[in-house]
């Protein structure tokens, strides 16, 4: 167990690709960090800098107080699972277990104890003769867990552990994982591009774009609070609405509907909306017509224009497509973001529901 | 005792008489102990002696045929003349000992025995008694003889005749028998250079026309370069005379289901001094040089034993290849061999025919590829594709061609 | 589904005579007597000759020595074609192991070093192959009569491409698992390449087992005499005068059928997957 | 969608020390593996054995093959004359080296074509059937253990003129088969028995790369097209495509230089104007003849003629062929 | 454009198998039919039969008016989206459409149009002269739809087309689907293993298991209604929490709390309850111990236990870990089923709000 310090880390790949720049990350002792953002964003070329599978060009990784760039991976003491699990198809689901503690000539007896007590815990005692290729995909998955757990290493890395199951068990193998992470305190590392597995995973989130990070921050307040429009569409579920507003007088304009006065200089403005703080209204608000309706039995996502934009709001009513709806919401959870550099913009003050 | 081996390329039958050969050997003696090894065929065999000499990892003893003489005995470092060798070991040595026919194609110029005449044959034609019979006609002593009597053989329903390995029978045979120079430089035994073949004369040319005219007449059968596919339609029968081995007896006895008998190979009567004896056919063993003296004189032991007559006629009587001494031809027939068995008996009588200046053989270097291209020429002569004056020009020139190459490996 | 048309198995059933057909005529033969091969040709019916036939092949004592029979000669080929395919799966798959697993310089090179090798097969350079032999003391030595052979590409292709299929997490989690070069070859690669090893341990055990003019040329001994060569010198007599042992060259033929088929009806399942799986 | 293409940035170049670094690494822009061990001795230790066997039996006597091109060598190794280019000019300028160049390459051509023919029907065929599939595999495979002098035996004899049931069968339809005398006869056997040793090897290897055709690729051709052999033309054979491009070069170097002992049998041992491959003259030459500097230069030339090949058919065909 | 009609049918493969038993379903033209179920139920098999990949060995299908039991697939006009695309790998995004135009002697022109059509449709323009393998997944899987699409056939059939992209894409590309099938108005027979794929697409939803019909309706009336245990834990999510509950004289009782009234013999009974129609109340209703939270952003789940049996609740509270809380729920929204056969018992009247 130890802290994990990421030190103006960047990655050049041999063709000129620059795939990393600049990511600097300090993780505390016992931390879950999930690393978020879209494919070919550099979550997996960080995490295997991190592991040493592949060279740091620039900047520095400390494991612990060691510095790591120059260590193999396996004298840095990490333990990675993979997407696809990479278990050993000829070795016994023990076998694979053990195999990581055998090559470092770990007492039989000890590995015998490790290897027990975490198919104990992963409730995997049953498959211990067992190969992989006669196991289920949660299974194997809790077996490359495993590999990794009875390593007791000082760090966790996880490559989108989970994204080869099905979404049913998707749900269930995210929840023993952050168990097991607290039962373990052992810091993680967990890339992912699947918005709301980092969401109830991570204590900290780490969002990157483009090989940059775009935002650090717990789940929540990177929900709450995202840094630009880039976090604010990728974070959440269905996606926050970003709309094309202006900023009159101090009157935040959508569409020609004044939503609310802001402190903020005239000009262009981008307005990000989610679907669950809107609600509708019986008269006034902003019109909204309605496009088409996503049924999720719990709730509906309704779909529409307002004006040539669209938005999306969460309801249990009866709209049909072509109705004509009103939509408002509270002036605190408006999100203005610069239309120009993406950036939050943060306004002093808000005055009033919106269209009134 | 003193091991020395003995590299050959017989299988079958003939590969296992060597072998009771050797045990023979070993068993008269107790100072040399001889291990006879099988190295494929002919070709194999001699291209395994080139390469194990160029390694040093030659065998005492290396089996030789006709084709490849002239490659070995061109290489002077490589053999000791068996002559020598036999001589140097204090052991009696007579030329006068050898049928007259055996006596000169392993030998240099004078006469000297280079290598060991072992297993020989000649080319003899065999006949279908049968057809001869039904036919009313005598078997042939000349080609005029042939072209009287085939017509009737056809008559009577049979394929006149038919030949094996033509290079052999219709070319270096037809050079011996009717006593026609081969090749410049006394047939090549007094030198390399400048060696030259003769092959597109008229005579030979003749041969081989009248071969063509019979071919077509249906007098005679061509059925390519191999050996069996022309010895087929006698053994079913079809044919009334076959030329082959004298070596093919033992075979024939087997798969021939008629009585038949063998005469010399005709000749022509109208070449002047024509019906001289043949050339041996078969292989003789070298003694390869870079051997200690030990070795070698044992190597000489065996030499003595197998011309010995008892060898001579145990080997003769269970292949079917003559015995290579007067003493054991007189031997097997005081035994009444031929007298059960007069077939056997054609061969050696026509090795002992009276030689001629062109009947000793022939020396020339690359030789088995120069056979390459007269079969090559053969088939087209056959088909039509070729004039034969056309076919033995590209013989010559080719031949010519190898024979200067041959000379320049000389160094 | 796909509908089975008749036509399917006609197509497969005249391939299959095409191609069984003449052996099963090598074995009906090989009960007959030379003398009615010699004049009659090939049989498709059994004669009565079979068993004394293959009483001869299997028992008669050969040789000079007496020692040849068909079981030495059978013992031969066997040690030729383990030794061959055992020989080759070893050198090739760790040739394609440094190929496909390391970074370093003239690895391309290497490559087109070995896959050149395709290009010039043993009976085209033999007569320097085997002055080689003897200058390195090699000749009469099961070493000698092995080692030449292993000098072609074909299983060093075969494995690099196997290899080359090989998930890439495979390697990245034996590295963090602690496994160097070695560990990784012998723990992971090696058990992993089972059936690409049937494959072509089949492949290259019906060579080695077939092998005739190196053997031929690179051993005197007797006891280095393979069933292959027990054909070769039944049948090399039919170019001059005598009738060769037809019947006993195909019994050897049929006997020298049995192992490499008994291994393909063994293995068959594995050979195909195995072959198969490189390409994936 | 969530794609952000990292090609806005633009890749840099890398800088000369990148540059040096990796060539001295032997890292490349297109590494085999993602990830391999580093440079050091091990690499070189595993592939020693197969180098050194392949430096010491391949490229030294090829090499030796090459200097004795270049002389003219008494076969005992008595004398030799250098005589340059002569072994090859005296090759090269042969009308004889040349046909048999030419029927080696038509033999190449109608053998490659007619055994990678008939050995993708039977694999399509057996991967059709379920119903006695094994016994059609195993019956087909097993051809392949037949030891090639028995196979030319067999073959020797089936083209028998006098008896072999070919023969009889051409006669039926009026043409009397000569092989060993007539040029085109001796053709059709070589051929007919080359196809038939061949034939089990390609059908192997078809068919695994039949089943490692993706089954729902199949079956959605299968829904796209009624036609059977449409189906085959235009999604199943291009698919084939790798597999038959590695076929294409071993049945190649099959009939360019294992066919050998096929025409040494069917010719008996004399060739006489019958056809022969350009490995077979080398053999004949070498071997047989005792010419070792012809025989080395014929077969340096043939060395070239393989290479040029392969080349050729890597640059030309392989980019035709379409991988996973 | 046709109806689809099952009847009876069945599927037992060569080694016994019995995969599919006895299916009736009726599909009306442009209707859109989603088939769901675990792995292994059967979804595929059934599928399959209709495309004629496999022998039907019971019952019979008919296409519009034509019974196809028999019929190649090539003949039977339908169209079929595989989960891995199953791409012509060698031909262009172009060909691969055309291809099953050219098969059927299209006019080249029409073909032309058609698939202009549908790349414009599909956003596929760019990339037409392109072999699958340049195609990132989720356009790979919109050529897979056009490849359907412009053969225009009487039925579409997709088996899982989906669950092989990301969480995000599959929720873009799910909706590009709908809109296409009712724009085109195409019968369609889909399968998905995702409850959610499931409600947001269907028409009418079938859901198998063990090769058996368990419902069939829309996807709402399957939601609200769940025919049985079966069903109402697979669709919803998170999964409708399934407890032992007893009725005691007309009582609902759970953990020793009275829920309501129902009008229902004694005995035991399986209660289920759907997480967001749970709320929290100060004081009184049912006491839960929270287990753990996961926080969605929108909202939070909370996770907790009911005397030894597990819940979850939706909320937007700030409970943590190890509180206890009180939560109640209207009568009317509680799901009751047959303790030993898991049907649904629709009981008559519920009175008043689970524990007062
Ligand atoms: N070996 C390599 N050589 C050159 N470029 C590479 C290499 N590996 C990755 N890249 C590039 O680096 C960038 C980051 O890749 P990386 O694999 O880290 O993305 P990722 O965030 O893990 O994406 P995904 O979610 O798809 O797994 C991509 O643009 C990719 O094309
Ligand atoms: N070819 C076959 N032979 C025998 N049994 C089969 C075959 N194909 C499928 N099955 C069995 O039939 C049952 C139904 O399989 P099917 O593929 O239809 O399931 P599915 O519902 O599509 O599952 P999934 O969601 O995993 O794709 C399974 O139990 C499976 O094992
Ligand atoms: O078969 P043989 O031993 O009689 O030899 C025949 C010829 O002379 C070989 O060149
Ligand atoms: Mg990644
Ligand atoms: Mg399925």
């Amino acid at each position: 167990m130890a802290e994990l310090t990421l030190n103006a880390v960047g990655k050049t790949y041999s063709g000129g690709v620059k795939a990393v720049s600049g990511v600097d990350i300090q993780i505390s002792d016992g931390e879950f960090i999930v690393l978020v953002g879209p494919s070919g964003c550099g979550k997996s070329t960080l995490l295997r800098m991190v592991a040493g599978l592949e060279t740091v060009t620039d900047g520095e990784i400390h494991i612990g107080s060691r510095l790591v760039n120059q260590l193999d991976p396996a004298e840095r003491d990490i333990a990675m699972v993979f997407q696809n699990y990479a278990l050993y198809p000829h070795m016994t689901v023990r076998d694979n277990m053990a195999y990581g503690l055998k090559n470092r000539r770990t007492p039989k007896a000890e590995i015998e104890t490790r290897v027990a007590e975490a198919a104990r815990m992963l409730e995997l005692g049953q498959y211990l003769d067992r190969k992989p290729r006669a196991l289920s995909g949660g299974q194997r998955q809790r077996v490359a867990m495993g590999r990794a757990i009875v390593r007791q290493p000082a760090a966790f890395l996880f490559d989108e552990p989970l994204s080869n199951l099905d979404a049913k068990l998707r749900v269930s193998m995210r929840m023993e994982i952050r168990k097991l992470q607290q039962r373990l305190g052992t810091t993680s590392l967990y890339v992912t591009h699947d918005q709301l597995e980092a969401m109830t995973l991570a204590d900290r989130l780490v969002v990157l774009n483009g090989g940059r990070v775009e935002q650090i921050g717990a789940p929540l307040e990177v929900y709450r609070k995202p840094a630009s429009t880039f976090v604010a569409a990728f974070i959440g579920s269905p996606a926050m609405s970003l709309l094309d507003a202006t900023v009159e007088g101090g009157r935040l304009m959508l569409e020609g509907h004044v939503l609310a006065e802001v402190d903020h200089k005239a000009g262009p403005v981008t307005l990000g909306l989610r679907a669950e703080d809107l609600r509708l209204v019986a008269r006034g608000g902003v019109p909204m017509r309605v496009e088409y309706i996503e049924e999720l039995g719990a709730h509906r996502v309704v779909h529409g224009m307002v004006g040539d934009q669209s938005l999306a709001v969460v309801d249990q009513g009866a709209e049909a497509p072509g109705d004509l709806i009103h939509i408002a919401a509270d002036p605190a959870r408006l999100h203005l973001f610069d239309a120009a550099t993406g950036q939050r913009i943060d306004v002093r003050s808000r005055v009033g529901e919106f269209a009134r | 005792a003193t091991d020395i081996t003995w590299w050959h390329g017989m299988g079958g039958r003939n590969g296992e008489v060597i072998n009771e050969i050797s045990q023979k050997f070993n068993a008269s003696q107790d100072q040399c102990k001889l291990t006879p090894i099988s190295k494929g065929t002919y070709e194999e065999a001699l291209s395994s002696g080139i390469a194990a000499f160029r390694s040093g990892e030659q065998p005492n003893i290396l089996q030789v045929f006709d084709a490849g003489a002239a490659t070995i005995i061109a290489a002077k470092g490589a053999t000791i003349p068996a002559e020598d060798l036999i001589k140097g070991a204090g052991e009696k040595f007579n030329r006068e000992d050898f049928i007259a026919g055996v006596r000169n194609f392993y030998a240099d110029s004078d006469g000297k025995f280079i290598g060991m005449p072992f297993n020989s044959s000649a080319p003899i034609m065999y006949l279908n008694t049968e057809a001869f019979e039904k036919a009313g006609v005598e078997p042939p002593k000349t080609w005029e003889d042939f072209e009287k009597i085939a017509p009737k053989l056809k008559e009577a329903g049979y394929l006149p005749m038919t030949a094996s390995q033509l290079t052999w029978m219709m070319v270096e045979n037809f050079k011996s028998r009717n006593n026609q120079q081969f090749a410049t430089n006394n047939n090549g035994y007094d030198g390399i250079k400048g060696t030259e073949l003769v092959a597109n004369d008229a005579n030979q040319v003749m041969m081989f026309e009248k071969l063509k005219e019979w071919a077509d007449q249906g007098l005679y059968g061509f059925y390519g370069a191999g050996w069996a596919d022309n010895l087929k339609p006698f053994e079913e029968g079809k044919a009334a005379m076959w030329i082959g081995s004298s070596g093919s007896f033992g075979g024939l006895q087997k798969s021939a289901k008629f009585p038949f008998g063998a005469v010399f190979m005709p000749y022509w009567g109208s070449i002047e001094g024509a019906g001289t004896q043949s050339f041996i056919g078969g292989a003789a063993l070298f003694a390869m040089a870079g051997k200690p003296k030990a070795e070698n004189d044992c190597t000489a032991k065996f030499f003595t034993f197998l011309t010995a007559p008892e060898t001579q006629v145990y080997w003769h009587e269970n292949t079917g290849y003559v015995p290579v001494t007067e003493a054991a031809y007189e031997l097997a027939k005081s035994q009444g061999y031929y007298d059960e068995k007069p077939v056997a008996e054609v061969g050696i009588q026509q090795l002992m025919l009276p030689g001629g200046e062109w009947t000793k053989g022939y020396r020339m270097g690359f030789y088995p590829q120069i056979r390459s291209v007269m079969e090559r020429e053969f088939n087209r002569i056959f088909s039509g594709e070729v004039s034969v004056k056309d076919a033995f020009d590209t013989i010559e020139s080719e031949g010519n061609a190898l024979l200067a190459r041959f000379a320049k490996t000389a160094g | 589904m796909q509908k089975i048309k008749p036509f399917d198995h006609l197509i497969l059933i005249l391939g299959t005579l095409f191609l069984c057909v003449p052996v099963l005529m090598a074995l009906m033969s090989s009960t007959h007597t030379a003398v009615d091969i010699h004049s009659n040709g090939l049989f498709i019916t059994p004669g009565s000759n079979g068993y004394a036939t293959y009483e001869k092949v299997l028992t008669h004592r050969g040789g000079f020595t007496g020692d040849v029979t068909g079981l030495l000669m059978l013992k031969n080929s066997l040690i030729m074609g383990f030794g061959f395919a055992i020989g080759k799966i070893v050198l090739s798959m760790m040739a394609a192991y440094a190929l496909v697993y390391f970074r370093f310089r003239f690895a391309t090179v290497l490559f087109w070093m070995i896959f050149a090798t395709l290009l010039l097969p043993l009976e085209v350079r033999i007569m320097p192959s085997y002055q080689v032999m003897s200058q390195l003391h090699l000749l009469n030595s099961y070493t000698g009569l092995i080692v030449p052979l292993l000098a072609s590409a074909t299983g060093t292709f075969f494995f690099r491409q196997f290899f080359k299929s090989v998930p890439d997490e495979l390697l990245e989690a034996a590295r963090i698992d602690g496994a160097g070069p070695w560990k990784f070859f012998i723990d992971v690669l090696v058990p992993l390449s089972k059936t690409m090893m049937a494959a072509i341990f089949i492949i290259m055990f019906i060579y080695g087992w077939n092998q005739y003019l190196w053997p031929l040329l690179m051993t005197t001994d007797e006891s280095f005499y393979t069933l292959m060569r027990g054909i070769k010198s039944i049948l090399q007599v039919w170019v001059g005068s005598q009738i060769p042992d037809y019947n006993e060259a195909f019994a050897l033929a049929v006997l020298a059928m049995v192992p490499p088929v008994a291994v393909v009806v063994i293995f068959q399942r594995m050979f195909i997957k195995g072959l198969t799986e490189s390409d994936k | 969608m969530t794609d952000t293409p990292l090609s806005a940035q633009g890749p840099t170049a890398p800088s000369f020390l990148h540059r040096l670094r990796d060539w001295w690494s032997g890292e490349t822009a297109n590494p085999v593996k993602r990830v391999q061990f580093g440079h050091g001795l091990t690499p070189w230790l595993f592939v020693l054995p197969q180098l050194a066997v392949v430096v010491i039996f391949f490229y030294w006597p090829s090499a030796q093959a090459v200097t004795s091109s270049f002389y003219i060598e008494d076969p005992f190794g008595f004398g030799s004359t250098f005589v340059g280019m002569e072994n090859y000019a005296d090759a090269l300028g042969s009308k004889e080296y040349l046909s048999t160049a030419w029927f080696t390459a038509f033999f190449c051509v109608v053998v490659t074509a007619l055994a990678l023919g008939i050995g993708l029907l039977l694999a399509v065929k057996a991967d059709k059937v379920i119903r006695g599939a094994e016994s059609y595999k195993t019956l087909l495979i097993s051809v392949y253990a037949i030891a090639p002098p028995v196979a030319g035996l067999i073959g020797m004899m089936f083209f028998d003129m006098h008896m072999g049931p070919f023969t009889r069968l051409f006669a039926f339809f009026g043409h009397e088969l000569r092989v060993g005398v007539d040029y085109w006869d001796t053709t059709i056997a070589l051929i007919t028995i080359s196809v038939w040793k061949q034939i089990p090897y390609n059908f192997i290897f078809f068919l695994s790369g039949l089943q490692s055709v993706p089954v729902s690729v199949r079956e959605a051709a299968l829904i796209d097209a009624r036609s059977g052999w449409r189906r085959f033309k235009d999604v199943t054979l291009p698919l084939l495509a790798p597999t038959a491009f590695f076929l294409l070069i071993i049945n190649i170097t099959y009939t360019m230089f294992d066919t050998f002992p096929i025409i040494d049998v069917i010719v008996k041992d004399k060739p006489a104007n019958n056809p022969m491959t350009l490995v077979y003259k080398v053999y004949l030459d070498g071997f047989k003849g005792n010419d070792i500097g012809g025989s080395s230069a014929q077969s340096v030339i043939l060395m070239v003629v393989v290479a040029a090949l392969t080349v050729l058919q890597f640059r030309f065909l392989e980019r035709r062929v379409h991988y996973g």
